[in-house]
């Protein structure tokens, strides 16, 4: 259900696999790809450090809550790591459910942790140089929401 | 003994991705060891003393002071900016 | 932007459509499927009815309202009419964005709207027979939200 | 000339899917319409009467009385179920 990878991944497949229950009338996928723009400057290129281990524990955590939140048939998480440029996917996350508002939430309940609870860290190539990414206030505020 | 590490820009001001600290090296409590560390620099100082820094003890993150035991993984790093 | 047909879609080709931008950082999709069970009772079939040519234009509306609220880079919504089984796919919305709270909550939106104001109507084959599907008061409370 | 239409389980219980009112032979007010149209029998009634009822002139669906013009496609439907 959880994948850390440096490969690309595909949606489709992936929606193959959220796919297989009848009793499942609901499908809510999120993909995060690279933006060309940041903060105003022209991004190039994202390398995406993580904390190996700990990544897959603390997606493990935040999956495990949202099946103790909503009824889910199944989710699946993958967040890529290493060198990425604009355009190219960096995370998805799947969740299939039998009602549409469930797997709404639960989707966005999942990416709102991962932003604020998964240690991944983003560095981008900006005409400036290197910088690493700052935490944005907004991804704080959503996932307070859930509070 | 216990390992601490450092992730993202904290690794690089640092200049440090990992410490092992053996018995009797470390203070045992979570936030002594962090004005320990403070003290082995400005750059440490800054980390160890910032309101953003993270705290994950064995891979989970805490933000509760605690009694460090032999074998614990400590890790500090800055708030996370991944999906 | 908008299709309503009788036959399958791919959910792989529209992901495609909805990725061509370097600008949208987001993409959120949702697929509904027809489940096998509905108030209790196995559905064998489900037959979709339209009032042709106002569906495309309620459709058209809702996304219009959708683009007005939030900064949107591409919708795609795609219903399918006729007969249909369980498993089958039934109605795909697609929304990209540069942020993922807007992704989010337009293609919610599309969704709740679509289920309140769209001429469709649904048939269900059951062991009692066939029956017209009741609305749900928690469709018309979901769309209400947004007013 | 109107058309008046009707769809799902209404177009099955009045055993009607359209009707073509020439000038005169329908009331100018969308309300006048109803009644008009309760009148041909106690499905008629139920339909025209129920608050579950959704109206669509030209496509679009209405909950304000309308006074009708040549042309105009009235269309009565239950609470729709897509998605």
């Amino acid at each position: 259900m959880i994948a850390i990878q440096t490969e690309d991944f595909s949606p489709a497949q992936e929606y193959e696999r959220l796919e297989g229950s009848k009793s499942s009338g609901a499908i809510v996928t999120f993909t995060g790809t690279v933006r060309d723009m940041n903060l105003g400057d022209k991004v190039g290129g994202l390398f995406l450090e993580h904390y190996t281990g700990m990544t897959e524990k603390a997606l493990q955590e935040i999956i495990d809550e949202a099946m103790a939140r909503w009824e889910l048939q199944t989710v699946r998480v993958i967040h890529r790591i290493g060198q990425m440029y604009p355009g190219d996917r960096i995370v998805f996350v799947g969740v299939a459910s039998a009602h549409r508002k469930e797997a709404f939430a639960a989707c966005e309940f999942i990416m709102d942790y991962l932003k604020t609870r998964a240690p991944f860290w983003k560095k981008e190539t900006t005409p400036e140089g290197d910088r690493w990414v700052d935490e944005r206030e907004s991804d704080q505020a959503a996932a307070d929401r859930w509070l | 003994m216990i390992k601490v590490r450092f992730f993202a820009s904290f690794r690089e001001k640092l200049n440090c991705e990992q410490l092992t600290l053996q018995e009797g090296e470390y203070a045992p409590l979570l936030s002594a060891l962090k004005s320990q560390l403070a003290d082995q620099g400005e750059g440490w100082r800054e980390v160890m003393m910032s309101e953003r820094t993270l705290v994950a003890i064995n891979q989970t993150m805490t933000r509760q002071d605690v009694t460090l035991r032999s074998g614990d993984e400590v890790a500090f790093f800055p708030p996370v900016t991944g999906g």
